[in-house]
């Protein structure tokens, strides 16, 4: 490249389970142009410098969900964060806070996605359709409802977020419940009854806090402190309601 | 997965947090600055033989039982959730000194102002 | 015979690693001060039912300098507590529409913070009204 | 080695490894159905998707119009038969995602709003914003939860099919986070793995779009087919090679040379108007669009930036709100890429590698030539794209032909039965030897890094918007070179868990023979047609020896085998293609010859 080559240093947390008792920090120096995202500056750092730093990504544009990791203690997305804002004085990434370290700045993804399987993340309809009958109506701020939570690309930045999963990994969390309340606003769906069953518990939106960091490091605007905030009034009133209603199939 | 009986917990929280949050400072700032103080109001605004009055009209009463109390599950609320955060996680004695010390309380008032008569 | 050990960090200390986190724990430690405030309440109602004599002990109390220390300290945690109160309220609403649009979360804090000045004075006010 | 017993596996959790999932499921809720991705579906490269997927929808569109919008664009390289299932069946695909809770941009009296995309006659794309990838992606996953009998294995990496009596019959794969092998019986497997984007340098695709499947099922003998069809996608970010859709275009956006002029109009899409007209100007296929880049960057009407030479994508006209009701992730990746608010200033695009037309050679039904293998999704070749695929006809490939795929894996696992299950496991076990080879090699030199980015280059060489004989060759004998060099390659990580460097090894074995059958079947294309354009006297499409899909074989060590298999044509004569007024003029005439013909 034609500018004169800046060197910036990446500290990055690594832990290798075969040989690391616990993460340690390892320093890179990594020759960057102020186009580079942290996520080729790790790239750089694998293909020239150390091949055994291991790390997920895909699709660079921040869509994929895979990247996320702490930069600078913040959980970012490390494919749309830039290594200019962190010149001169250098970085330090390590794996997404809360979650358990597979390897380096991988982390364990299984039990958010046990999570995201149990609350029914799919159309349980309220009436049915046949494909002959053709798409079910719906109009923009129907959508609206529940567009912006189903914008999740379940990169999990808010479970790294969020001090009540740190503190409690039985809590489903911010971007599971942001789904689960994705689907019950969907006008579409009928399954509300079925998924509020978890949505009622102490793991559900009674884990939170209200904290709210969740939201302000989502990506893509999500708001899950919203989907789950605006659902302890809902969860209050079935509560106090549920012997007067009738029909309620969660008494 | 089990129901949850934080609803009657955040209920009263939410009223309290609410109540505390659009007249607390206004409340506060008469109670305990302005009228000690004698600044603004009148020297026997919270005289004993005013406030009895006030205590034993059935608004009044409603308004001080509901102040106290509702500060006091509010605050309760956030105690729990503190300590849990603090990393206190012995569960039933957090929730018997925070709830318990609210629920005290809220009985003492209704007893207080029981006891002051109609 | 897997070769895997996840490791979990531990939370010590976690509410200091981040500013935001520290704002949260301010905004929750307000909680300390409205109880201590409805304990002070709460004992001047007991007070109250306890006669005269004991409830202007009460009132004499209040105004010592350390009760006007706690009580100007306990009004700059409240003051935050509404401020932060109504911060959080547009998250535990339903997303609204006013006239097919969106309402913004500004507006829903703005309308709350707004709602307490009015309250506040309007308390103010009567307490002034019953006791001119 | 752990052993598990499915009645169908399926290789990749994209969007066409998922539907044909739910397809096996549906079909009979009593085969086993494993689901095998390298990574979690949702991070599948469909994910990356914006602009939508085509099915006639308007009462003004009709089923003919999508089969030649498709041929056509295609350069009749089209298996007509396949094409026409193909429309047939888009919509009611398109609505099945509807009614699993896609949500798809709505009119504002509630039904599903299309719009335009390139070479597309009617505006016939149904589109999610524009995450419309994402959004099929993320239904389709969160979808086949509800499905018990597909046990998904998430995070396992493939590196071979079991081939055994004749048939396939199973795959191996890597447990990612342990490193231990799993041999995964099948009676039937299909591979829905995605294209091969990276064997190209400046790409719009994910690190993991990286032609396994095509690697996999191309050494057991099954031919690669159409290889030489690569996409270019004009409108992509200098540098990192990340798209702008072509729904930017759709919506109305201008591309500009750097006098501010549209230069599209010299090349016979004109004429130029100031609202998008469909097949004209800026909706022109990609392919025409991207050579008239190149045309453009000749002569010296490009602009030069820090990544090379680029062209505007100027949006500004579309006004702030449109932009971000539309286009927001166009938006947001100009804004913190570039440093570029589309709403006042233009975007600086050039064309970059996107998609892989060709694919494992299958027929209408999925089936390859290997009994017991299917393939679907844009790692297989199944017929209806030809020499160009035109924009939003991929997705809904996704979704019809990944039933089908299900479909037909389901009739025929149900018919056999497992065969010699004691060879199978030694196969795996000569298998996991190879993989376990690749980082095992102590005393390697080569450099993974350095290996990949040479051939990528050389790719981009030889076989970009325009090719020649020389340039192919010395891609060719540059690709030798590479695939000996890669025997001595070198892993610096030897460890079990989670070790991506050897997977990364392993994928450019898959990547080097992929580039192979492309850069062969390239060489011996002797016309131009589609995305296959060369400059070296064979310029005009050639019907006569060439309207053949090329098919390449694996020779083990040596270069591909080049063969040529039949194109079926049902209705489509071949005839010219052409966009803009004289693509109307085009179509008008034929309108009069076959009313002639009628009459
Ligand atoms: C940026 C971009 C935008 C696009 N926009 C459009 C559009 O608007 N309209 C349109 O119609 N098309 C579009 N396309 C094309 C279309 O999105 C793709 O062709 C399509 O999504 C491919 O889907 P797939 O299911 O075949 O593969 P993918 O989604 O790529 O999935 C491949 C799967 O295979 C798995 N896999 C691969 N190798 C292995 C292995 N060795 N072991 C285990 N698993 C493996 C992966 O983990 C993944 O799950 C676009 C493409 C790109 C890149
Ligand atoms: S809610 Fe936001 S931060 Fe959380 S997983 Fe989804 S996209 Fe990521
Ligand atoms: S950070 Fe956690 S506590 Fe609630 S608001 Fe978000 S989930
Ligand atoms: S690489 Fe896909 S989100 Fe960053």
């Amino acid at each position: 490249m034609a500018d004169a080559e800046k060197i910036i240093e990446i500290e990055v947390l690594r832990y290798r389970p075969e040989q690391d008792k616990e993460p340690v920090l390892q320093t890179y120096k990594v020759p960057f142009t102020d186009d580079m995202s942290v996520l080729q500056g790790l790239q750089y750092i694998k293909d020239y410098l150390d091949g055994t730093v291991s790390f997920r990504w895909s699709c660079r544009m921040a869509i994929c969900g895979s990247c996320g990791m702490m930069i600078e203690g913040k959980p970012k997305l490390s494919c749309k964060t830039f290594l200019r804002e962190y010149y001169p004085q250098g970085l330090r990434v390590e794996a997404l806070a809360h979650l358990p370290i597979e390897r380096d700045l991988v982390v364990d993804a299984a039990d958010f996605v046990a999570k995201l399987e149990r609350i029914k993340p799919y159309i349980i309809p309220k009436e049915a359709r046949t494909l002959e009958q053709g798409e079910y109506l719906q109009t923009p701020q129907q959508r609206d409802m529940y567009e912006q939570f189903s914008s999740c690309i379940n990169c999990m930045l808010c479970y790294a977020a969020c001090p009540q999963y740190g503190l409690n990994p039985k809590f489903t969390g911010p971007g599971v419940l942001a789904l689960l309340h994705r689907y019950n606003a969907d006008s579409r769906d009928g399954g509300q009854d079925e998924r509020m069953k978890l949505g009622y518990a102490d793991e559900g939106f009674w884990g939170c806090t209200a904290v709210g960091y969740c939201s302000e490091v989502c990506p893509k605007g999500v708001d899950p402190a919203n989907a789950i905030n605006q659902n302890k009034m809902n969860s209050a009133i079935n509560y106090f309601t549920r012997f007067v209603t009738p029909g309620r199939a969660d008494k | 997965m089990k129901r949850s009986n934080e609803p009657i917990f955040w209920s009263l929280f939410g009223a309290g947090g609410m109540l505390a949050a659009l007249i607390g400072p206004a409340l506060v700032f008469i109670t305990g600055i302005a009228v000690p103080l004698g600044l603004i109001y009148a020297p026997d605004t919270m005289s004993y033989n005013n406030m009895l009055a006030f205590a034993q009209n059935w608004a009044g009463k409603l308004v001080m039982f509901g102040v106290v109390a509702l500060f006091l599950w509010h605050a309760a609320h956030r105690i729990a959730i503190l300590l849990h955060d603090f990393g206190v996680h012995a569960v039933a004695a957090v929730k018997l000194f925070s709830y318990g010390g609210a629920f005290l309380g809220t009985v003492i008032a209704g007893y207080a102002l029981l006891a002051v008569g109609f | 015979m897997s070769n895997r050990r996840p490791y979990v960090r531990s939370m010590d200390g976690w509410w200091k690693r981040d500013a935001y986190f520290i704002r949260y724990m301010a905004r929750e430690v307000t909680a300390v001060f409205v109880a201590a405030y409805a304990i002070v309440l709460l004992f001047g109602l007991v007070r109250l039912a306890q006669g005269e004599a004991a409830f202007n002990g009460w009132l004499q109390y209040l105004k010592t300098p350390w009760m006007l220390v706690f009580h100007l300290i306990v009004l700059g945690t409240f003051v935050y507590h509404t401020w932060s109160w109504f911060n959080i309220m547009p998250k535990t609403m339903p997303i609204m529409f006013v006239g097919g649009k969106r309402v913004q979360p500004g507006t829903i804090t703005g309308s709350g913070i707004a709602a307490a000045v009015v309250a506040c004075l309007a308390v103010l006010l009567i307490v002034k009204g019953m006791h001119p | 080695m752990e052993v598990f017993q499915a009645d169908v596996a399926i290789v990749g959790a994209g969007g066409a490894g998922l539907r044909a999932a739910i397809a096996v499921a549906e079909t009979d809720p009593k085969l086993k159905i494993a689901l095998i991705s390298k990574v979690y579906p949702m991070r599948s490269h469909t994910v990356a998707a914006e602009g939508g997927a085509a099915g006639v929808t308007r009462t003004d569109d009709s089923l003919d119009y999508h089969f030649d919008d498709t041929v056509h664009g295609g350069d009749w390289l089209c298996e007509q038969d396949v094409v026409e299932y193909f429309v047939a069946h888009a919509h009611e695909e398109l609505v099945q995602m509807e009614h699993w809770g896609c949500p798809w941009s709505r009119n504002d009296d509630g039904h599903v709003n299309v719009r335009a995309f390139g070479g597309m006659k009617i505006e016939r794309t149904w589109f999610a914003a524009d995450k419309s990838g994402f959004h099929m992606l993320h239904t389709l996953f969160q979808t086949s939860i509800k499905y018990p009998s597909i046990k998904r294995f998430d995070e396992y990496f493939c590196t071979d099919l079991m081939v055994e009596d004749g048939r396939c019959q199973g795959v191996l794969a890597i447990q990612i986070a342990t490193g231990e092998f799993t041999l995964i019986e099948a009676k039937a497997v299909i591979i829905a793995t995605g294209g091969a984007g990276r064997v190209f340098r400046e790409n719009t695709n994910g690190g993991i779009v990286t032609g396994d499947g095509m690697a996999l099922a191309y050494r057991h003998g099954v031919p690669l087919r159409d290889m030489e069809f690569m996409q270019y996608h004009p409108t992509c970010m200098p540098g990192t090679g990340l798209l702008f859709t072509e729904a930017c275009r759709g919506e109305g956006g201008f591309l500009l040379n750097k006098d501010g002029y549209r230069y599209l109009q010299d090349y016979g899409l004109g004429p130029a108007e100031p609202t998008p007209r469909n097949k004209a100007m800026e909706l022109g296929p990609r392919d025409r669009l991207s050579q008239a880049f190149w045309h453009e960057k000749k002569k010296g009407r490009t602009i030069e930036g820090p990544h090379g030479a680029v062209v505007n994508l100027d949006l500004r006209h579309l006004g702030a709100a449109k932009l971000h009701e539309r286009l927001p992730l166009i938006c947001e990746l100009a804004e913190e890429f570039l440093g570029v608010d589309p709403a006042h200033t233009p975007i600086p695009v050039l064309p970059a590698v996107h998609y892989t037309m060709g694919g494992i050679t299958a027929d209408g039904k999925t089936a390859a030539p290997l009994p017991g293998l299917y393939s679907v999704g844009e790692c297989s070749s199944v017929g209806i794209h030809g020499a160009n695929r035109l924009g939003s006809n991929s997705l809904t490939e996704l979704i019809v032909f990944g039933k089908v795929a299900g479909v037909e894996a389901a009739k025929f696992a149900k018919s056999m039965a497992i065969s010699n299950p004691g060879a199978i496991k030694k196969q795996a076990e000569a298998a996991q030897a190879r993989a376990l080879g690749v980082v095992t090699r102590s005393d390697g030199k080569e450099r993974l890094a350095v290996l990949r980015t040479e051939m990528a280059q050389s790719m981009e060489d030889g076989c970009g918007i325009y090719r020649l004989q020389a340039d192919m060759q010395a891609t060719c004998d540059k690709l030798r070179e590479l695939r000996e060099r890669y025997k001595n390659l070198k892993i610096d990580d030897h460890s079990k868990v989670y070790n991506t460097e050897w997977l990364l090894g392993i994928e450019l074995g898959y990547l080097l023979e992929v580039a192979e059958a492309i850069i062969y079947s390239a060489l011996n294309r002797k016309e131009s047609r589609g995305s296959h354009q060369r400059l070296d006297g064979y310029e005009k499409r050639d019907d006569v020896n060439f309207l053949k899909h090329s098919l390449a074989y694996y020779t083990g060590d040596g270069a591909p085998r080049i063969e040529y298999g039949e194109v079926k044509i049902t209705k489509s004569k071949p005839g010219t293609r052409a966009y803009g007024a004289a693509g109307e003029k085009a179509a008008a005439e034929e309108r009069e010859r076959e009313g002639a013909g009628n009459g």
